[in-house]
């Protein structure tokens, strides 16, 4: 299809990029909607975490973040190698990606499961919010994952427009997972 | 009777809310028997007043436009002339009007209607919500009863709100603004009536079946008066006279009734219910919604779910001549 | 030294949104310190309500009047017919005016709020 | 006006309509992609739910016409009252405005040939659907929602409501905030990316701003409640500590979630119908919008502001005042936007040439309403005031002024606006104008008197009332008005079924109407646009004629496929063709296994939930595998 008067070089931003970018505002507002119920019942209360439970170690949630932020890199990488048409390279690098982030995530369940040994959630508004964050956000990297892997899928047929612009829409989804969980380890460790 | 300030209620009830500050009704907001509920019955009636301007604004411009129906073609327009009538009329005008109303509403009349601090009125009463009725305390006495709070004319009064259960919100409108009683919170009011009068309140935030069977009565009496029936309240219950009455009494305390009442004098030491141990004093049932007379006694304890629906208070079994026995000696309690 | 404005477009659009944005933190902000000097323990963060309450407003009025700046700037430098001019005075005229609604909800909130900050009194 | 004339050779006409023509049948509307057969499904699906909240409605006002009326009983009232509430909110203004109207006109007023994702939107329509039957399902097994639309804990905690009542409400909540999520999210993409070659931004019409606004609104609203719903349900469920004062939470914590939500919500039922009015007082006053840029910018500054005046939900809660006078100032701020509109719409009349055929009529009752409601609007941001009245029927009053008044008499007039659009026949003028004033008298009769008995005492959401407390009178009156109000909206129904079959032909452009849906032949084929126009202005069917301007000399046809253009943000210059996706049987799939994990999860089965939320996952690929590109 060549139509009169269209530029060569087509686009700023797709509307599937745009897409993707609203449904993050309105995931954002979730995130901080949960994190202001951490930081308003955190205001409300006496002492926070409450009496007799331990603030939470920074070691392990610290190291896994980094673990989190540094996946970044392959699936920026995969986006830009889909975008030159090397797909082969591309769904290497998701599947990179989603290895990391697998590790991530068992390292976090982990953590979750001596955590609820720690301070069950039926017992205190701090580990109920506590845990209500946490595990929105792995939710929300689960569904990375999916989208990462369906699209290293989908790249082994290789690159066409539709496919671009849904992996171009994941890696806007996992730079904003990341910042969620930027966020979230702050607020997990912050009160001491 | 001091009158407000601002009293134009003359100029504009007859024209715009037929009859509305003259009918009768014991619950009226523009009925204000205290000067904070006289201060925001003011505001309404400044706030009418100005919105009947505005309102009279936009019908002229609606007749205006009706007038021009039967242009053929509109004449060219001067962009610049409606933006500037725009602004004018949608900014301009609109900001003075609200800065006024902020700082006369919001710094000015919340003053009066602002919630005391604690200790700085002679009395105080806590008030706590249940579903569906009203437990007033007087601290500093053993005096605890329902649905009814007496206060003395002329003198402030410390409302405490709580609540034992869901949210409830404590509305007298002739004397002030409401409070929503909320769990975990303590709220408080001001009550400062400067007639003698039985002023009328409702519960008003939706807490559940009976919420609308959540009434209250304000009882302002002169002071000596109101002393006379804070001695009496604090007594504890008088002791059965007759036998019928005796025989109600041991009902009372082995059927349900004690498990959930309290009666001061008795054994009957429960929290559920409200305190009966001045009942005979009350002028209604069940927070205003029977009167309290020996036959709506005898058909509530019988069947409270006939009147209030949903009510927690159970139906007893009791024989017709028990049931004589017990509204005898529930009548007695003075 | 000269100072170089920002684009025409650019300006358009931080008059558009700056004055928004300004006032949406002020409400923010100021309502988390009010909390915070409110609760159960306040002075754990440290904050004094009513340095915060001023802070936040005048630093929220200056961003203001920068929007409102912008936005004229944008207005002037917008004549030519077509877009993307046309565009931009039709952004630069609304976010005139929103700019200055802005600035008086923040200092109306600001000043109420700063003179009521020092305590936590119910109404 | 004759018809207009197709630009291009009937060849490409043919060419166009073969590859947009529906599969025929029901299973074309299952399958459905075109925004116009997915705003028609809206329309009748919001209309069932509308006339469900009326009998509700009716039955309640039946109830409260005399003092200890025992119609129904409490339970039963308060599950009507909540039922009320939510279908009026949820699943009729909302899903009307925005599904049946912003998608039947938003791609015809922006020039393209649907929406930016059309599948979503057909998953939007069937979450719609599907959650409205979740809610009623829970009135159909005698547990329908009863707390109150706003659901304040801890009334409508496990300990006091044990029933799976609420569980229905936060459930359906969710899942209704699915679907408007979805549905926003597709309206601003398709606004800023699908808007014809030279509709830039400042060129666009009305009422696009206001959906515009409406969908950024929801965006970032819904979260709150959808994150309040999923806090009760883990307390509920679970045992979870949010809102229980033992357990650290704090029950004011729903009323702030809940209001963050909720006051924009208030916007975003009022937005469209300014986007509706804005439409309709242009036409009927033959002139273009006096202030044009500041309506639009109104439109989004009321959206905007929204969200900064929550709290004055609740300023009788013992906040402390300074927080109560900081969202005084903001709520009074939300008035300027209201007021710029209103004498902006007033004064285009004004300085046109109306013409008051029934759509203006409608408008103009709006105007009346909407000012009236917005006056008694701000007397609640006098704080004494709001304090002494807030649940009281005098805020039952002002906000049926808004929701019904403001809100739903522009979709009335939208309806009789649009109706020869979608038809190709007018309606009845007559019997239109005399609806009008049936239902305007019936509107004033039913929610007039209510600021009265709000004033004299009586408060919100009591199934019964005492006698001799001055309120008799007034109720019986309302009763009487909602009965005349329902007349009202008969002849209206009335009038548009009759009109489907008997009325008068009337071609593309029975009203001259400024905006591009008028250029199409009524209805509009398949693909909207014969050929995609190109736009010189805000009103460009008026200026096509005015000045001379054509607006098919873009030449674009596109009839090689299912494409429609995409242009830039701003400027609208062309950037692309998009190859659309045709009927899809993925997405009514999809929605059936979202609102089975959804009851299997009310039904406490955690693993069946399970299954069902992997057939959906499932779905969502089956979904993917089609590529339109591929087609």
């Amino acid at each position: 299809m060549t139509a009169a008067g269209l530029p060569a070089t087509a686009s700023s931003r797709p509307a599937g990029w745009w897409g993707m970018a609203l449904f993050i505002t309105t995931e954002a507002t979730l995130f901080g909607a949960i994190f202001s119920t951490y930081v308003y019942l955190w205001l409300r209360s006496p002492r926070w975490p409450p009496q007799g439970i331990a603030p939470t170690k920074p070691f392990y949630p610290l190291l896994l973040t980094a673990l989190l932020v540094a996946t970044s890199v392959p699936v920026h990488g995969a986006f830009r190698s889909a975008r030159a048409g090397a797909a082969g390279r591309a769904v290497a690098l998701l599947l990179l990606a989603v290895a990391v982030q697998c590790s991530y995530l068992a390292g976090q369940f982990v953590l979750f499961a001596h955590d609820l040994d720690r301070m069950p959630p039926d017992r205190s508004a701090y580990a109920s919010t506590y845990f209500t964050m946490l595990g929105t956000h792995h939710a929300h990297v689960v569904a990375g994952i999916a989208l990462e892997l369906w699209f290293a899928l989908r790249l082994t047929r290789g690159v066409n427009r539709y496919r671009l612009v849904g992996l171009h829409a994941t890696t806007l989804y996992w730079d904003f997972v990341i910042v969620a969980g930027l966020i979230l380890v702050a607020l997990q460790l912050a009160p001491r | 009777m001091k009158r407000g300030f601002f009293q134009p209620r003359s100029l504009v009830a007859g024209l715009i809310v037929v009859g509305l500050a003259g009918c009768g009704g014991n619950q009226d907001a523009l009925h204000p028997a205290s000067g904070a509920e006289r201060s925001i019955a003011d505001l309404w009636w400044v706030m009418l007043i100005g919105s009947a301007i505005g309102f009279g604004s936009v019908l002229f411009l609606l007749v205006l436009g009706w007038r021009r129906r039967g242009r053929k073609t509109s004449p060219p327009s001067n962009a610049k002339l409606e933006t500037t009538l725009v602004v004018t009329l949608g900014v301009g005008i609109p900001v003075v009007v609200l800065l006024s109303l902020f700082v006369y509403s919001d710094v000015f009349v919340m003053r009066s209607t602002a919630a005391p601090t604690p200790g700085s009125t002679r009395m105080t009463i806590d008030v706590i919500g249940h579903d569906w009725w009203w437990e007033v305390r007087y601290p500093g006495t053993p005096v605890v009863t329902a649905n009814e709070i007496h206060i003395p004319v002329g003198s402030a009064v410390n409302v405490v709100g709580t609540t034992a259960d869901v949210i409830h919100s404590f509305w007298v409108p002739q004397l002030n603004r409401k409070i929503d009683l909320i769990p975990g919170r303590t709220n408080r009011v001001l009550l400062e009536a400067d007639r003698p009068g039985r002023f009328r309140g409702q519960c008003s935030e939706f807490c559940g079946l009976q919420h609308a069977h959540m009434a209250v009565l304000v009882i302002a009496e002169p002071r000596a008066r109101f002393r006379a029936w804070l001695a009496n309240q604090e007594k504890p219950a008088r002791p059965p006279a007759t036998g019928e009455e005796r025989l109600g009494l041991r009902l009372f305390q082995t059927q349900a009734c004690a498990g959930c009442h309290t009666i001061r004098g008795t054994t009957a030491r429960g929290t559920i219910g409200p305190d009966l141990t001045h009942l005979a004093s009350r002028g209604t049932l069940a927070a205003l919604t029977l009167p309290n007379t020996p036959a709506a006694l005898r058909s509530w304890i019988t069947d409270p779910d006939h009147a209030k629906p949903g009510v927690k208070m159970p139906a007893l079994p009791l024989t017709g001549s028990q049931l004589d026995a017990l509204t005898a000696y529930l009548g007695s309690l003075r | 030294m000269k100072v170089r404005l920002p684009s025409t477009e650019a300006l358009q659009w931080i008059g558009l949104f700056t004055a928004p944005l300004a006032w949406t933190a002020q409400l923010v902000l100021g309502y988390g310190a009010t909390l915070a000097a409110c609760g159960p323990a306040p002075g754990r963060f440290g904050v004094s309500t009513v340095t915060w309450e001023a802070t936040l407003t005048a630093g929220a009025a200056v961003l203001a009047v920068g929007g409102e700046a912008a936005a004229i700037a944008a207005y002037r430098r917008s004549r030519r017919d077509g877009l993307p001019d046309e565009r931009r005075r039709f952004f630069a005229e609304a976010a005139m005016l929103a700019s200055i609604l802005f600035l008086l909800a923040i200092l109306l909130g600001g000043i109420a709020a700063t003179s009521e900050a020092p305590s936590c009194r119910q109404s | 006006m004759t018809a207009v004339d197709l630009p291009v050779g009937p060849q490409r006409v043919e060419r166009l309509e073969r590859i947009w023509t529906p599969r025929p049948g029901v299973l074309g509307w299952l399958t459905t992609t075109d925004h116009k057969r997915i705003g028609l499904l809206y329309l009748f699906a919001t209309l069932m739910f509308f006339a469900a909240g009326g009998v509700e409605a009716l039955t309640m006002r039946t109830q409260l016409a005399q003092a200890n009326e025992k119609l129904v009983g409490p339970g039963t009232f308060d599950e009507l009252l909540t039922m009320h509430g939510i279908t009026m909110i949820f699943l009729f203004i909302i899903p009307i405005t925005t599904g049946a109207f912003g998608n039947y006109l938003v791609p015809l007023m922006i020039g393209a040939r649907d929406m930016a994702f059309p599948r979503m939107n057909a998953l939007s329509f069937w979450l719609f659907l599907a959650s409205g039957c979740f809610l009623y399902a829970g009135f159909a097994l005698g547990a329908a929602p009863n707390a109150g639309w706003f659901d304040y804990v801890p009334l409508a905690l496990k300990q006091y409501d044990p029933g799976s009542n609420i569980d229905f409400y936060a459930l359906g909540l969710i899942l209704n905030g699915a679907s408007s999520t979805a549905a926003a999210i597709n309206f601003i993409a398709t606004i800023f990316k699908l808007r014809a070659p030279g509709m830039s931004l400042n060129r666009m019409p009305l009422f696009c701003y206001a959906v515009l606004a409406v969908a950024f609104a929801l965006l970032l609203a819904l979260p709150a409640l959808t994150l309040d719903c999923i806090f009760l349900e883990l307390q509920r469920r679970l045992g979870f500590h949010f809102f229980d004062v033992a357990g650290g939470g704090d029950p004011l914590l729903w009323q702030y979630l809940f209001w963050i939500f909720g006051h924009p919500e208030v916007y975003i039922i009022v937005l469209p119908a300014f986007g509706i009015a804005t439409s309709i007082i242009p036409t009927f006053a033959r002139r273009r919008m006096v202030a044009f840029p500041l309506v639009a910018m109104a439109e989004l500054l009321v959206a905007f502001i929204g969200f900064g005046v929550f709290a004055h939900h609740m300023f009788a809660t013992g906040l402390a005042t300074i927080t109560l006078v900081f969202f005084a100032a903001a709520s009074m701020l939300v008035v300027i936007p209201s007021t710029i509109q209103v004498y902006a719409w007033l004064l285009t009349v004004a300085t046109g040439a109306p013409r008051f055929r029934a759509p203006l009529l409608f408008i103009g009752g709006f105007v009346v309403f909407f000012v009236l409601g917005g006056l008694t609007g701000i007397m609640f941001t006098a704080i004494p005031f709001d304090q002494a009245l807030t649940d009281t029927y005098f805020v039952v009053a002002h906000f049926h002024f808004i929701i019904f008044g403001a809100a739903v008499f522009p979709i009335l007039g939208g309806l009789y606006y649009w109706f020869p659009k979608v038809t190709g026949r007018l309606y009845h003028e007559r019997l239109a104008i005399v609806s009008f004033w049936v239902t305007f008298v019936g509107t004033t009769l039913t929610f007039f008197p209510m600021h009265i008995v709000g004033l004299l005492g009586m408060t919100r959401r009591v199934y019964t009332y005492e006698p001799g407390l001055g309120w008799d009178a007034y109720n019986l009156a309302e009763t009487i008005g909602g009965f005349t109000l329902a007349a009202g909206l008969l002849l209206i129904l009335g009038n548009l079924v009759w009109s489907r079959f008997n009325g008068e032909p009337c071609g593309p452009d029975p009203f001259h109407g400024g905006t591009l849906e008028w250029t199409v032949p009524s209805p509009p084929p398949h693909y909207n646009f014969a050929v995609i126009p190109t736009v010189r202005s805000p009103y460009p069917n008026w200026d096509r004629t005015d000045a001379g301007y054509d607006l098919e000399r873009g030449g674009l046809v596109l009839d090689a496929g299912h494409e429609t253009p995409s242009t830039e943000v701003r400027d609208a210059r062309l950037e692309e063709i998009l190859s659309m996706p045709s009927e899809s049987p993925w997405p009514i799939v999809l929605a059936a296994c979202v609102v089975l994990a959804f009851v299997m999860l009310l039904a406490g089965h955690v693993l069946i939930t399970a299954v069902f939320g992997v057939l959906g996952a499932l779905t969502l690929g089956a979904w993917h595998l089609h590529e339109p590109e591929e087609t």
